[in-house]
């Protein structure tokens, strides 16, 4: 997008040059001229002009302006000095302050209080007011994360705003009027919302504070440190509140090219788990049947002997929290030292094993090629780009759950834009609401889906689907064209997503695909070579073995040594307990994790990991930025850098890696992957680069090169052995079915380990649910909160029944991540019997 | 400035003066002439006023304070070991944890941790306490910027100098000990003194 | 309220105690608020603006705007009730607190204080058996609940003065008799202060008169 | 001087309220001639020519604001306020009341002239059987085919819906009626955008006063050169004055502006009872400041008005007589204002709070005579600087008060040292406080 073009304002006196249409107040910024400002935020949309703090003068106007929402004009000659201003700024804080408490010693907002510095800027100095104070009660969970002092509360709105008009929950509301007027939830219910959080750094006074960081710090104790979150392939940036070499909070740090300066619950109190008491600080070796303290060295040299005995029967998990510099020193360690091609980072693995009975795994051959054609840089959306296109389409995915920050990212296009946001979906979304279109298909039948929107978006090679799939695909088409589309996905099968991208031209600016992986770098652990299929910078090599042929094999005992780095398969990998039988038939298995959990529990050597506010090095954001991780509290006890353990490791097996610091790592990738040519620490600074905004893009592996075949993309992508839903078939024919349902699962938000391990979080830990429609409940004689058993093929999982109008009959969703055999069930065929009543 | 006053104040100069520009010159002063009671005032005057001293100090008796047995007293507003204070009233703890005298301290001394009061088992007034207040003496200045800094008059300094000790952890005094009624050990000057 | 009241309500703050949009099928909406509420929404072009109908619409139902009504009329409409009380508070005549049979509003504002507003409401809280500086701020019900008075500000009937609107009718001037009667006969159920209401005042300005020669004209048609 | 009748023309005939009486009475018939023989672009010619202002307040020539919204095919809504809530008003309750069509002929009217498909009537909460009337007639109107998708077969759509409000008196103010339609608390918009621009839904929005579209029937009947042979020169037509207070016959009186004040007080309402001398006078509704009794000739009209330091307003006259205390007054009308604040900027949210409380204190004899210098001072600070006009609503009355009364607050305050017990500490102490009356005895003469 063009940048807006520059303008010439007098500001005092002083000539200032500022973005045409900016606010006033922005611009003023520009000349180095503070106005001091309230309500004003410019992330929440469009300003309000409530608190009358920022009136200016200006020049042929006869009254005060608020400069927070007046645009800056060519020669508008401004004055923010003049004793008018002053009086009237003056008298607005005279007035704020008639009801403020003024209890700064005793509130945590004191020494960062916006509400303190403009006081003292821009004050009168002294209160005129005898009255009493207006009076509520004192501190009250507003939600279990936060408290809430009314009293504080000067009404800038900006929490109900951003309840409102960003998270759009509106549970946050103001009751009340006038001068009585209170922010509250619906009969004093707590506020429980997955953004919520957010509002404690919104408000400009303390009336809303942190429950977990209440009291525990002064704004003069304390370091900010900035890295990224890796709890989710948001990978917002943010900034650590540290005291005494510990965590005390989380804040955002604004990049509005990945997070726009929101942050989500998880994000914000996740931080508790690198704080835990419950963390492996020291390496552990199984000993007669326990786990029991060794030094590093002991460590290592078991490892090494284990990996030395097992070879190439060795396969190697990356979890999704590891660092490019992880992933790419475990595959090398895999790969080379030890000659296994088995090395993966998917939980789902390839297309295929989302379900047992709609078909067996494909090729390889498609994956890579897959990849390379639907990750290509000409086709790679920003996340900013969502800011910019016209119609959004969400396919396979509830951002809310799998990258939050991009749900709140996708709202503010709908509400500030009016993009056409179309959603296709298996569950409901809780975009849905803003949707222009929305498409249910049955779980498990995403493919079919994306082969008939292709064909009603007029790709070559698509049949056009009948019935009500064909329906829906032709609503859904509808809605995205005219004009630039960007893509939300997920999910192991694209095929027919290169056909709707042609189609929609998705290779021009401002339009292109964002694909949300499952782990939280995802992506990176891909580039560097975490895939079974690909090496470093997907190149070619001999293929292994993806997560649940690696688990067969365990099991088989064809595969001998597994290799977990930040990863629990027992816990987030489809098959889930399944793992722990095929696990314990391992000879080795060296678990790098922060807990003792149920993998570990299968560990012969456990190498303590670290968590992100420790770590050193990089990540890929989803849409191809490369941000650095960088260390903001000590390592604890005995853990160490994991790229110096890998490498140490590694050269204990022969691969001499050379890397001796984290640069040094991030070289050696840059080395081996093409398109990351260069890169440095430097380069990616403090906000991120994207590598497609590199020369080094151009290196990308050529389609061709991957061995494109002739057919077209629709048949090529075909998985052998694979019944596809013919043309027609909704394949939501299920209901007709007595009793059965086809299952799909999601991977709740809070269904993580982050959940339990943060004392903030935990009420937020879900059980496991079967979300039916309506219709089904009452056919199948169940009400909300039964208790039920979903079985199919032997595998069994209970749940609570949960009811939700807008699921599509004949389908039901089970969470994933919660260690039972949910994910097994994916796409299944299931039978539900009762298993209890409600509580 | 304007000009007549100019020329006028460099007139006053140059009549004190005369010479101030054109010459040096070395003033003499004279003294009265040498011999007779003058003389001698000359020669022996000032060690006279001298023994008036040691001979008033003679009479006065050893000025030397036996310290330890005695102390040294000191001046009211003489800065020495801080106090926490509790209100008389309630005993509760003046200090609300705010960490404002942290936050003024120069030295960087004083260590806070602040924690939630139980409204049914107050420690402090307000919503909040010191859950951990440190000086350390070691490092204290007795600049008394914290008691400047303190809204609510709850540390202050004492009178107390006596603080050395063997070991430098036991110099980070803590909230009990600075809460704790101090022995009063150090005399104060009296007025005039 | 204390560390440990403070505890034990954050104990049992449930991620599902919050409240989104209700979905219909977790509320039981009386049909009859149901389809004035969605008549409603079908009156607008855009749905929201059917908020206050539908607060209405539960006023009318459960005599005040009750939580579970606004909770029902949420989902009926999709919004969340959160959005539903922020609106039932802001607005004077929505009452979120049960509420007697029959409310009295009472002019308290400057034409109807000048013409002794402040007697009105004595008059008639000593009559209801009400506490009237209680019904001058913020309103109180009788013991009996039959009736409700609360001091109100201007209702636009200032030639009325003083007057009171009595079950959404307008009276006055009412004096300290009126009061009195008035409160009897809500409690007897008979007709309210007949000849007081405003649908038998005529014109202040008495009878019609003579027309001016320049608007004659634009009376002459007929239909 | 006789009222001069065209909007309130045989207001008490039984049964005008109906559609057989308003059209054998003429009425439809201008909106039968707008649908079939004249153009939107003519009408609005002679909305703008006839010279018609705004009823509700500001005084705005109601053509011009029309003719603001763009052309073109985006929805245009037109919404008629009839929040009538600015004490002292009640001129659109009668109206609507006893002519309901005659706004409704007029709502349809403005509305094709400004190209408006839906039409709203925001009507206050309070005047639930003025409400019912109008739903009443809007029906008719709708069976007789004035209203609906194709008003008389001439394919022009004009949907009217009424709507009520709950109570607030913020919701006046137009773009807090627009934030309240949309279903919303009625907070007012930071303007620009103004409604004629960004308005109802986003889209361009006219809003005029009851009384104002009443006058369109009229106008469209017999041209814009009849109507300014009424009034004045600047605001042509009648003009419905509400008086109320101490006279001797509150109500509505249609009259041309211009003539004396005194007339309308003393003549038309009949004066304060025997006996009492008109002490102040609001001559635009609670929100205009105060003028005494030295004032009252004073010609009753926008401009004379302003020069006094007032403003006409909706035309609405309050009296206040000799007997009134002024501190008790200006408590009761910043108490208004305090308890309608919609609380969305501060200096209105705050300055009335903390004037009540300051008054409050001046009624109950503990305030200081600096209190007076920061209630004047606090009310300058108000002045200008808020959100909307509600504040400035507030302080102008206010402080006119404090300035034209000072010394009777100084009594008050003077009492301080003396000390009189006796009236005790809530505010709301006397209406004729100094006269030593309290406030819940029947106070004498013709007020009880």
């Amino acid at each position: 997008m063009p940048d807006p073009p520059r303008i010439t304002l007098l500001v005092d006196g002083v000539e200032v040059e500022a973005p045409h249409g900016a606010m006033l107040v922005d611009a003023a910024k520009h000349g180095d001229v503070e106005i001091p400002v309230f309500c004003y935020e410019p992330k929440l949309g469009h300003p309000v002009g409530a608190c009358r703090m920022c009136v200016v003068e200006i020049e042929g106007i006869p009254k005060l302006q608020t400069a927070c929402s007046t645009p800056v004009r060519d020669g508008m000659v401004v004055y923010t000095q003049t004793e008018r201003v002053k009086e009237a700024q003056s008298a607005v804080v005279e007035f704020l302050l008639v009801n403020h408490p003024l209890d700064c010693p005793v509130c945590d907002k004191g020494g960062e209080c916006p509400l303190q510095d403009v006081a003292m800027g821009w004050g009168p100095g002294r209160s005129r007011s005898v009255d009493p104070k207006r009076h509520f009660q004192k501190p009250i969970p507003l939600s279990p994360l936060i408290k809430i002092d009314r009293e504080r509360c000067i009404l800038c709105y900006r929490c109900v705003r951003f309840s409102q008009e960003v998270a759009e929950d509106e549970q946050l509301q103001l009751l009340e009027r006038g001068s009585s007027t209170f922010v509250g939830t619906f009969d004093n219910r707590p506020y429980i919302a997955p953004f919520h959080g957010n509002i404690i750094e919104l408000c400009p006074v303390g009336a809303l504070t942190s429950d977990a960081y209440r009291f525990r710090a002064r704004p003069w104790d304390i370091e900010d440190a900035g890295t990224v979150c890796t709890l989710c392939p948001s990978q917002c940036n943010i900034k650590l509140t540290v005291r005494d070499e510990r965590i005390e909070r989380v804040l955002a740090r604004d990049n509005v090219d990945v997070d726009d300066g929101w942050l989500c619950d998880k994000g914000r109190f996740g931080y508790q788990m690198a704080e835990s008491g419950q963390r492996i600080t020291e390496p552990l070796i199984r000993a007669g049947g326990e786990l029991r303290p060794a030094g590093w060295a002991e460590a290592l040299e078991a490892a090494a002997a284990g990996l030395r005995e097992a070879g190439e029967r060795t396969a190697a998990i990356v979890g999704g929290s590891s660092s490019n510099e992880d992933g790419y020193l475990a595959q090398r360690i895999v790969r080379k030292a030890l000659g296994s091609p088995h090395v993966e980072s998917r939980p789902s693995g390839g297309p295929g094993v989302e379900s047992r009975r709609t078909g067996g795994r494909g090729p390889a051959g498609f994956l890579r090629q897959g990849l390379v054609e639907l990750s290509a840089p000409r086709l790679a959306a920003s996340v900013s780009d969502l800011d910019r296109a016209e119609s959004i389409l969400v396919l396979g995915t509830d951002p809310l759950h799998s990258m939050p920050i991009l749900d709140l990212r996708i709202r503010k296009a709908v509400r500030l834009r009016g993009a056409r946001l179309a959603v296709a979906t298996d569950r409901p979304s809780v975009l849905d609401g803003g949707a222009e279109e929305t498409a249910r298909y049955a779980p498990g039948f995403v493919g079919g889906f994306v082969s008939a929107l292709a064909a009603e978006l007029g790709a070559a090679g698509y049949e056009r689907a009948r019935g009500e799939l064909g329906a829906d695909a032709e609503r859904i088409a509808g809605a995205l064209k005219p004009g630039s589309t960007v893509i939300v996905w997920a999910g192991p099968d694209a095929r027919g997503l290169v056909g709707c991208a042609r189609a929609l031209r998705l290779e021009e600016d401002g339009a292109g695909l964002i694909e949300v992986p499952e782990g939280a770098n995802g992506r990176g652990l891909r580039e560097v070579g975490c895939l079974p299929v690909a090496g470093p910078g997907l190149s070619d090599v001999e293929q292994g073995l993806d997560a649940s042929g690696i688990r067969d094999a365990l099991e088989a005992g064809s595969l001998e040594a597994a290799l977990l780095v930040n990863a629990d398969p027992i816990r987030d990998f489809a098959g889930g307990p399944a793992w722990g039988e095929a696990l314990g038939k391992a000879k080795l298995v060296l678990a790098v994790s922060m807990f003792e959990d149920a993998s570990t529990r299968q560990a012969d050597v456990v190498f303590p990991a670290e968590s992100y506010a420790e770590k050193e090095g990089t990540v890929t954001h989803p849409d191809g930025r490369l941000q650095r991780l960088r260390p903001g509290t000590p390592h604890p006890g005995g853990v160490r850098p994991m790229w110096e353990v890998l490498a140490e490791l590694g050269a204990l097996l022969g691969e001499e890696t050379g890397v001796e610091s984290a640069p040094d790592a991030l070289a050696a990738i840059a080395s081996e992957v093409p398109f990351y040519a260069g890169i440095s620490h430097e380069e990616i600074g403090g906000t991120g680069i994207r590598w497609q905004e590199r020369a080094a893009a151009r290196y990308w592996p050529r389609v061709d090169d991957v061995g494109a075949r002739d057919e077209v993309p629709g048949r090529e992508v075909e998985p052998a052995g694979r019944t596809a839903p013919e043309p027609g078939d909704t394949g939501g024919r299920a209901e007709d079915v007595d009793g059965v349902i086809r299952v799909g699962t999601y991977r709740d938000l809070w269904a993580a380990e982050v959940t339990d391990r943060s004392p903030a979080l935990r009420f937020l830990a879900p059980r496991q649910a079967l979300e039916l429609a309506p219709r089904d409940a009452a056919r199948l004689g169940l009400g909300s909160g039964h208790e039920v058993e979903v079985r199919s093929n032997g595998t069994s999982v209970r749940a609570r029944v949960s009811i939700h109008e807008r699921v599509k009959p004949g389908s039901g969703f089970l969470i994933e991540g919660l260690g039972d055999r949910a994910a097994s069930l994916r796409g299944e065929l299931v039978e539900i019997s009762k298993a209890g009543e409600p509580e | 400035m304007n000009n007549s006053a100019d020329s006028s104040s460099e007139a006053e100069v140059s009549s004190e003066f005369p010479y101030l520009e054109d010459e040096s010159v070395v003033a003499v002063q004279r003294g009265p002439e040498p011999g007779g009671l003058g003389g001698a005032y000359r020669a022996f005057g000032e060690t006279l006023r001298g023994l008036k001293t040691t001979f008033a100090r003679i009479v006065e008796g050893p000025v030397t304070i036996q310290y330890p047995e005695e102390k040294t007293p000191v001046y009211p507003r003489f800065r020495g070991r801080h106090k926490l204070h509790r209100f008389e009233d309630t005993g509760l703890e003046k200090c609300v944890g705010c960490s404002l005298c942290a936050a003024a301290c120069p030295a960087d001394c004083i260590r806070v941790v602040a924690a939630e009061n139980d409204p049914e088992d107050r420690v402090s007034a307000g919503e909040r306490y010191a859950e951990i207040y440190e000086i350390n003496l070691a490092r204290c200045i007795f600049c008394g910027y914290c008691e400047v800094a303190c809204p609510f008059d709850a540390i202050t300094m004492g009178h107390e100098y006596e603080i050395a000790d063997y070991n430098r952890d036991d110099l980070i005094f803590t909230k009990e000990m600075l809460l704790a009624e101090p022995l009063e050990r150090t005399p104060l000057r009296r007025e005039g003194e | 309220m204390s560390a440990e009241e403070r505890r034990r309500l954050i104990e049992a703050m449930r991620p599902e105690d919050a409240e989104p949009v209700p979905q219909l099928h977790q509320v039981d909406v009386p049909d009859e608020l149901r389809e004035r509420i969605e008549a409603a929404m079908a009156k607008y072009p855009q749905v929201r603006s059917a908020a206050l109908p539908a607060l209405w619409a539960v006023q009318r139902h459960y005599g005040w705007c009750t939580p579970e009504g606004m909770r029902e009329a949420a989902a009926v409409m999709g919004v969340t009730p959160a959005y539903l009380e922020s609106l039932a508070t802001f607005y004077d005549l929505f009452r979120t607190s049960p509420v007697a049979r029959h409310q009295v509003l009472v002019c308290h504002n400057i034409s109807c204080w000048l013409r002794g507003a402040d007697d009105l409401i004595g008059a008639l809280c000593e009559a209801a058996g009400i506490d009237a500086h209680e019904a001058d701020h913020g309103g109180a019900n009788s013991p009996d609940g039959e009736v409700f008075v609360k001091g109100f500000e201007c209702m636009g009937a200032c030639d009325l003065a003083p007057m009171a609107s009595i079950d959404e009718r307008y009276y006055g001037p009412l004096d300290t008799d009126d009061a009195r009667a008035a409160v009897e006969q809500l409690r007897a159920g008979s007709e309210v202060l007949p000849g007081k209401a405003l649908a038998e005042r005529p014109a202040a300005g008495g009878p019609e008169p003579d027309p001016d020669p320049r608007v004659k004209e634009v009376e002459s048609g007929d239909a | 001087m006789p009222e001069t009748r065209m909007l309130y023309r045989r207001v008490d005939e039984p049964g005008l309220a109906s559609i057989e009486t308003y059209r054998r009475r003429g009425g439809y018939r201008s909106l039968t001639r707008t649908v079939k023989e004249i153009e939107p672009e003519e009408l609005l010619t002679t909305l703008q020519d006839s010279g018609l202002r705004g009823r509700g307040g500001a005084g705005f020539s109601m053509g011009k604001k029309a003719s603001f919204l763009p052309r073109g095919d985006t929805d245009k809504f037109l919404c008629c306020n009839a929040d009538e809530s600015e004490p002292g008003a009640f001129k659109d309750r009668e109206l609507m009341q006893k002519n309901p069509h005659q706004l409704i002929e007029g709502v349809a009217i403005a509305a094709i002239a400004a190209g408006a498909g839906w039409a709203f009537i925001f009507i206050r909460g309070e005047y639930a059987e003025v409400a019912d009337i109008l739903e009443g007639a809007v029906a008719e109107a709708y069976g007789a085919g004035f209203l609906g998708a194709d008003i008389l077969g001439s394919g022009q759509r004009v949907e009217l819906v009424v709507h009520r409000g709950a109570g607030a008196y913020i919701c006046g103010e137009e773009t807090a009626l627009l934030d309240s339609l949309e279903g919303k608390r009625g907070n007012p918009r930071l303007k620009p955008p103004f409604p004629a621009i960004q308005g109802l839904y986003g889209g361009p929005t006219l809003i005029n006063n009851v009384e104002t579209l009443s006058n369109v029937p009229h106008i469209v009947a017999n041209g814009a050169d009849w109507f300014k042979g009424f009034g004045t020169e600047q605001s042509p037509g009648t003009k419905v004055v509400s008086v109320s207070g101490c006279v001797q016959r509150p109500g509505n009186y249609e009259i041309e502006l211009g003539i004396p004040s005194r007339e309308l007080i003393y003549g038309l309402a009949g004066g304060p009872p025997e006996g009492r001398e008109v002490k102040a006078w609001f001559p635009g509704g609670s929100s205009a400041p105060v003028l005494t009794a030295a004032e009252l000739d004073l010609p009753y009209s926008f401009e004379a008005l302003a020069d006094a330091g007032s403003m006409l307003g909706s035309g609405s006259i309050i009296v206040a007589d000799d007997q009134v205390s002024i501190p008790a007054l200006a408590l009761r009308t910043a108490r208004f204002y305090h308890h309608e604040s919609c609380g969305k900027c501060t200096p209105c949210r705050e300055g009335t709070n903390w004037t009540v409380k300051m008054l409050e204190r001046v009624l109950s004899r503990e305030a200081t005579p600096m209190d007076l210098d920061i209630i004047a001072s606090v009310q300058d600070n108000i002045i200008g600087h808020c959100l909307c006009v509600l504040g400035d609503s507030m302080a102008m009355p206010v402080s006119s008060m404090v300035k034209k009364f000072r010394p009777e607050f100084e009594e008050y305050i003077r009492r301080v040292a003396s000390d009189s017990p006796g009236l005790g500490s809530d505010g709301a102490a006397g209406l004729h406080a100094l006269t030593g009356t309290s406030s819940l005895a029947p106070a004498s003469g013709p007020h009880a």
